[in-house]
């Protein structure tokens, strides 16, 4: 993917919608980013609750910016077509908005009426040496 | 008048998903919706005391809404990631979990808070017990945040207006 | 002993790779699969047959509908079977077990539960009707149907749910699914035809024999979408209560 | 163009999974499985739309990511309330435990 | 070309998943981490060309399956309290 | 009504089944009648479907699904079945058993399942379909979907029954499935290989390709599909699942599959064997038919040695039935035309002598609560025509004429003879000694005063030793009796009738080209 490409592509009477697509992978790379740190979150972090945080929102937003990004991506012309498929997109983001907190909730919620899990700071802190030298 | 609220905005979904506009997919469409309609119209728009103008004022200010949690979801992840590569982030992590309690009244309100809270920046919604709300927490300066209301107040703007003017 | 069922299993894998030795090219035109005279003619024909644009969707529910009526019946016998062996008619009270506490139900989850749940109805009902033209059909729109129910039992609980759909009406529902299927097989047959003939409903239907087909299609995805949805929720509400429709998950 | 994207994008989301997959391997608590399983949920969704722009027909795969999307939090809701009633049954035996002594 | 190194490692992904279920002791993780299995399995049906089969475990394997899967474990525990 | 008779086989019982669901919620009372009448209606359709078959000049009626005629597309676009003399021979025996039993479980139903009549009739018509069309179908995915309808609806049924029968239901769950998924991959690769579901197409395209008979898929499918089938058939090594399934089985359901599960899987067997794979490729190139006959006979040997072992009469039918399973097998292996003829037979007459014991002990069990031997002292004098049908049914598994056994048995060790299998023929007399030993244990405790260790407990002149009271006269209700009767007397007419039968089974079998020829020829 090199400049040389990009001039093909300028040159090949897909002008219209350039602008569009640079915008969508650009979403879609920065997605790509916010979801690598979660990935790195997910395995640093020390216990649930902190990897919670991570998996969360990082999960979330890297997931909404990609849509976006092929939504805009996979925009081919403004016709009506084009245009409900980019509302169906978005949709999925909308829908993943909701969803996502609700499982964070969920999960935390559950994990924090197990007494198995450690919740207070001193504990938190307790357990993330343990979690250390376990992984 | 709510049945027919939710059935037009069902069928506005059926016509995004559908995208034909023809007469037999239409007629699919209606039939579905009514059947839909009819199954499940009491579970959206759970508090049926509202009028209509105070619906569509709700829905107005919501939109004006939706930027500004964006925006915080952005800054939630910015901070996770902070928290995630760097060491000094990664330090400076101290869990734990904060307690307060809620002006809301309507579970929708408190669901939208919940929520918002569990999207912004090093916080995530616990457990909700009556007005009591437990929040998980990342790090000392974010629970000052949390507990200065700023998500309330704007989740209050939208949903309870009126419970604003009596603070 | 607990690794002897791994000879089996290396068996059996061994025959699996065995048999890849001689498979042909992946997605090559020249295979035996791709070049026999009925994928030919599905490819070719699917339209002209019966204006279906989805050729998966012609295949299951005509050219092969008898499989798919067999099928819908194999879900049916699974709820059946599964009512069969776990509904306890007993009119004596059950004892509540120990870990059966009520758990409140949670003010995030059954609010999000009523956002999305009827959407997710919807959505089933565009699958179910769009089967002709995208993926989708009675199977899968069944399926949403069904799990629609199910997220309502789980967010509130099973009573609440079974209010909406009683399990009496599911299998009333899930009966109606095979004998619309079944049903609209007779009629063609009643009208000249095969078993499945639906080109014969032309003679009750103002349409072409094509059209025929088309619709006639669509009422076989409806029955196959009554009885999955029927099917799913009495499966998940008598498993999870053991029979006993109260309590439970 | 649109084609290397994606596939760059569908590589890297699969890339990216292997620490996802580290973390359910690894648990140690079966919250961080169920945790790392519903990232996976999300990711999920994606991808078919990444197939489907290397197919060329998202209408098509679209279908499925909104099928992910609204389904994507059964499994944990499902599982959390499994938990919570046998928390809670564990609760109940200490509790009768404390009331029998 | 590139539908191949995503099926490459969509496949590799699938062992691990099938490894994991079967690795872990606890049968609920054991029954979510078989989600995983399909989450995958749909994406490779996705990816082959098999769009209605790959909807159909979309459907199945996010929807129905661990619900069930979870709700019979659910009942099994019956030992342990009695 | 009548062009359409192979559709309403399975139409009657589905249609039943469905009504039975729906009436059975509101009454519970409607559904034996409805599953009688649909039994009937599926009785009179297949006798319908056997005359038009007889009558036709290639004895054989083919009905397509769906109206997709062969002049106008090609063979397999969509569902075809067939009825050939043995698919309805073996189907009209499903039938028919299917009447039977249905007439037969009003009273059981009512006393083991109370209240579940809603759910029994449904399941029980169900498997009635799925038997029905796994003999009809001519399409090899077509044959796995029914062989589904038929083992989900089999699991339904037994596990209704007591808390062990849920237990051993899970053992056949689980094999089952594997099974029926080795079928289906089987299927599969037989797809890849030749391109088409049709039974007939792939036997054309195994005949017209060359090389295909040493092609590792199609030797891999070919192994898969006999696995599969054998698993479902419980041949003796993959037999585990059977015996606990059908003795803690309710006894409706256990008339109901004993007799004709595995000998309908036998039935697909022979259809795989011949009409679709094709003798040659079966028989000539695959190392499977120098393997399955040494199998056979050590399956026959242990499981006859096995229900020696027995001290129950259901439990002891059931090893027998994995007997009878190895020497079906046995007869389709010994690559014989005597065998074939002598396997085909026993599948009709071992389904009916099977559903005669198994009647029998159902009533056996309904008057003495038990089906322990020990329990069945002076049975005779108390309920004499139970035991006659009881002993009809037993004396036809010995192989004693007249009875439909001896003749399918004689088949049987002609074809061994002729094959020169002696150790096949071993096999086979060592398990009739077997049985002999078995049934006149049986006699021995029912009819004469010997209690279960041997020792003579009466005075003589029919005395056994009793009370008044166990001797009395007590046979067991009309609707249950009437089946055993009429199953007894069907066994005895077979018997009679036997060369009708084979004639039948002579014309089916013509086409193929089996080494030694029939002695009329």
């Amino acid at each position: 993917m090199s400049m040389i490409d990009f001039q093909v592509i300028a040159a090949s009477g897909e002008v219209s919608l350039f602008p569009l697509h640079l915008l969508g992978m650009f979403f879609g790379s920065l997605g790509l980013v916010f979801f690598l740190g979660a990935a790195v979150g997910l395995i640093r972090f020390p216990d649930f609750y902190t990897r919670m945080h991570a998996a969360g929102k990082g999960d979330t937003l890297s997931t909404m910016l990609m849509l976006t990004g092929f939504g805009l991506v996979t925009m081919e012309d403004f016709s009506l077509g084009s245009w409900l498929l980019f509302v169906k997109i978005m949709g999925v983001v909308l829908f993943i908005f909701i969803a996502s907190p609700t499982v964070s909730h969920v999960l935390m919620r559950a994990a924090s009426e197990d007494d198995e899990m450690p919740l207070t700071e001193a504990d938190g802190k307790k357990s993330s040496n343990k979690g250390k030298k376990r992984n | 008048m709510y049945p027919v609220a939710v059935f037009l905005l069902l069928f506005l979904n059926w016509v995004v998903l559908s995208g034909k506009f023809d007469a037999f997919h239409l007629g699919l469409g209606v039939v579905s919706c009514l059947i839909v309609t009819y199954l499940s119209h009491d579970l959206l728009y759970h508090d049926r005391k509202k009028g209509l103008e105070r619906r569509l004022l709700e829905a107005w200010s919501f939109l004006r809404y939706l930027p500004w949690i964006i925006w915080e979801v952005v800054k939630a992840n910015l901070h996770v990631f902070k928290l995630a590569m760097t060491k000094e982030g990664y330090e400076e992590m101290s869990p734990r979990v904060v307690t307060f309690e809620t002006y809301l009244k309507t579970d929708f309100a408190k669901f939208v808070l919940a929520n918002s809270i569990t999207l912004t920046p090093g916080t995530i919604t616990m457990l909700i017990r009556g007005d009591v709300f437990h929040v998980h927490t990342m790090s000392q300066f974010l629970e000052d945040d949390l507990l200065t209301g700023a998500i309330e107040r704007k989740v209050a703007e939208v949903f309870e207006p009126e419970s604003l003017k009596k603070t | 002993m607990k690794n002897t069922s791994l000879i089996p299993v290396v068996l059996v894998g061994f025959l699996l790779f065995y048999a890849s030795t001689d498979f042909p090219e992946w997605g090559d035109p020249q295979s035996p699969a791709s070049s026999s005279p009925v994928s030919s003619h599905f490819i070719a024909k699917t339209g002209v047959d019966t204006e279906v644009p989805n050729m998966v969707t012609a295949v299951l529910a005509d050219y092969r509908g008898f499989d798919t009526m067999l099928e819908t019946v194999v879900v049916f016998i699974a709820g059946m079977a599964v009512l069969a062996i776990l509904r306890n008619f007993s009119r004596k009270k059950p004892v509540k077990r120990g870990h059966e506490v009520s758990v409140e139900p949670d003010l995030i989850v059954t609010n999000t539960v009523r956002l999305v749940v009827p959407v997710i109805q919807i959505f089933s009902f565009y699958v179910l009707a769009h089967g002709h033209v995208s993926p989708g059909g009675g199977f899968q729109g069944g399926v949403l149907m069904g799990a629609s129910f199910i997220l309502i039992a789980l967010s509130w609980d099973l009573e609440r749910a079974l209010t909406r759909f009683p399990i009496n009406r599911c299998m009333v529902v899930a009966a109606l699914g095979i004998l619309l299927y079944a049903g609209i097989g007779v009629l063609s047959m009643a009208l000249g035809g095969e078993f499945l003939d639906y080109a014969e409903l032309e003679k009750v239907l103002p349409v072409s024999r094509e059209m025929a087909r088309y619709h006639a299609m669509l009422g076989v995805e409806i029955g196959v979408g009554f009885t999955v949805t029927a099917i799913m929720f009495a499966l998940y509400a008598n498993l999870s209560s053991r029979g006993r429709l109260e309590g439970g998950l | 163009m649109i084609e290397y994207f994606a596939i760059v994008m569908g590589a890297a989301l699969l890339v990216l999974m292997i620490p996802v997959f580290y973390r359910i391997w690894v648990g140690p608590t079966s919250y961080d499985r169920i945790l790392g399983v519903n990232v996976i949920g999300t990711k999920t969704a994606v991808l078919l739309v990444v197939i489907g722009t290397l197919y060329d027909r998202v209408d098509m795969f679209v279908d499925f990511a909104i099928a992910y999307a609204l389904l994507s939090f059964v499994t944990a809701i499902v599982v959390s309330r499994y938990l919570n009633r046998t928390i809670s049954q564990k609760e109940m035996e200490t509790r009768e435990k404390k009331a029998g002594t | 070309m590139g539908l191949e190194i995503i099926n490459t490692l969509i496949l590799l992904l699938l062992v691990v998943a099938a490894l994991v279920a079967l690795r872990v002791k606890d049968l609920i993780t054991a029954s979510v981490v078989f989600g995983v299995y399909s989450f995958l399995m749909c994406l490779l049906w996705a990816e082959m060309g098999a769009v209605d089969v790959a909807f159909t475990e979309a459907t199945v394997g996010a929807g129905i399956s661990t619900v069930v899967l979870v709700a019979t474990i659910f009942n099994l525990k019956r030992k342990s309290s009695d | 009504m009548m062009e359409n008779s192979i559709a309403w086989i399975l139409l009657f019982p589905l249609f039943g089944a469905v009504l039975s669901s729906l009436l059975g919620m509101a009454n519970r009372k409607v559904c034996w009648p409805i599953g009688v009448l649909s039994a009937l209606g599926a009785f009179g359709a297949g006798i319908m479907t056997l005359i038009r078959v007889i009558d036709s000049p290639d004895h054989m009626v083919v009905y397509l699904f769906g109206g997709w005629t062969l002049d106008s597309f090609p063979r397999g676009v969509g569902i075809e079945f067939r009825a050939d003399l043995l698919a309805i021979l073996i189907t009209l025996i499903v039938l028919g058993v299917g009447l039977c039993v249905a007439i037969y479980s009003k009273l059981p139903v009512e006393q083991e399942t109370p209240e579940k009549e809603g759910f029994f009739y449904p399941l029980f018509l169900l498997q009635i379909t799925g038997l029905a069309g796994i003999c009809l179908t001519g399409d090899a995915f077509n044959l796995y979907v029914l062989i589904e309808v038929a083992a989900l609806t089999g699991y339904g049924l037994i596990a209704m029954g007591s808390k062990r029968a849920a237990a051993a239901t899970f053992n056949y769950v689980i094999l089952g499935t594997i099974g029926a998924s080795l079928y289906l991959l089987g299927v599969g690769y037989l797809y890849i290989k030749t391109g088409t579901l049709n039974m007939v197409g792939i036997n054309e395209f195994i005949g017209a390709t060359e090389g295909l008979k040493e092609s590792p898929t199609m030797q891999v499918a070919f192994v898969l599909i006999c696995l599969g089938i054998l698993i479902k058939m419980a041949f003796f090594p993959l037999h585990a699942w059977l015996p606990n399934a059908y003795c803690h089985a309710p006894t409706a359901t256990s008339c109901l599959l004993a007799p004709l599960v595995t000998k309908v899987m036998i039935y697909v067997m022979i259809r795989m064997v011949l009409t679709v794979f094709g003798v040659d490729f079966s028989f000539e190139s695959t190392l499977w038919s120098s393997v399955l006959p040494w199998l056979v006979v050590i399956a026959i040997v242990s499981a006859a040695v096995m229900a020696l072992a027995q001290r129950e009469i259901k439990r002891m039918l059931t090893y027998l039935i994995v007997a009878e399973v190895g020497y079906m097998v046995g007869g389709v292996w010994i690559y014989n035309y005597y065998g074939m003829v002598g396997s085909i037979f026993h599948i009709i007459s071992d389904a009916c002598m099977t559903l005669c014991l198994f009647l029998g002990a159902g009533l056996i069990l309904r008057k003495c609560k038990t089906t322990r031997f020990d329990g069945l002292r002076g049975l005779f004098s108390k309920m004499p025509l139970t035991m006659t049908g009881f002993f009809v049914g037993g004396f036809s598994i010995i192989g004693l004429p007249p009875t439909c056994g001896f003749f399918s048995k004689w088949y049987l060790i002609t074809g061994a003879m002729v094959a020169e299998r002696w150790e096949y023929m071993v096999a086979l007399l060592f398990s009739t000694m077997v049985m002999v030993v078995l049934f006149f244990r049986l006699i021995e405790r029912i009819h004469l005063a010997v209690n279960e260790s041997g020792e003579n407990l009466g005075k003589g002149h029919g005395d056994l030793g009793l009370t008044k009271e166990q001797t009395r006269f007590s046979e067991g209700p009309l609707t249950m009796l009437v089946p055993l009767l009429s199953a007894a007397a069907v066994v005895l007419a077979i018997g009679i009738y036997n060369q009708e039968f084979v004639d039948l089974i002579e014309i089916f079998l013509d086409p193929f080209d089996l080494p030694g020829e029939p002695l009329s020829k």
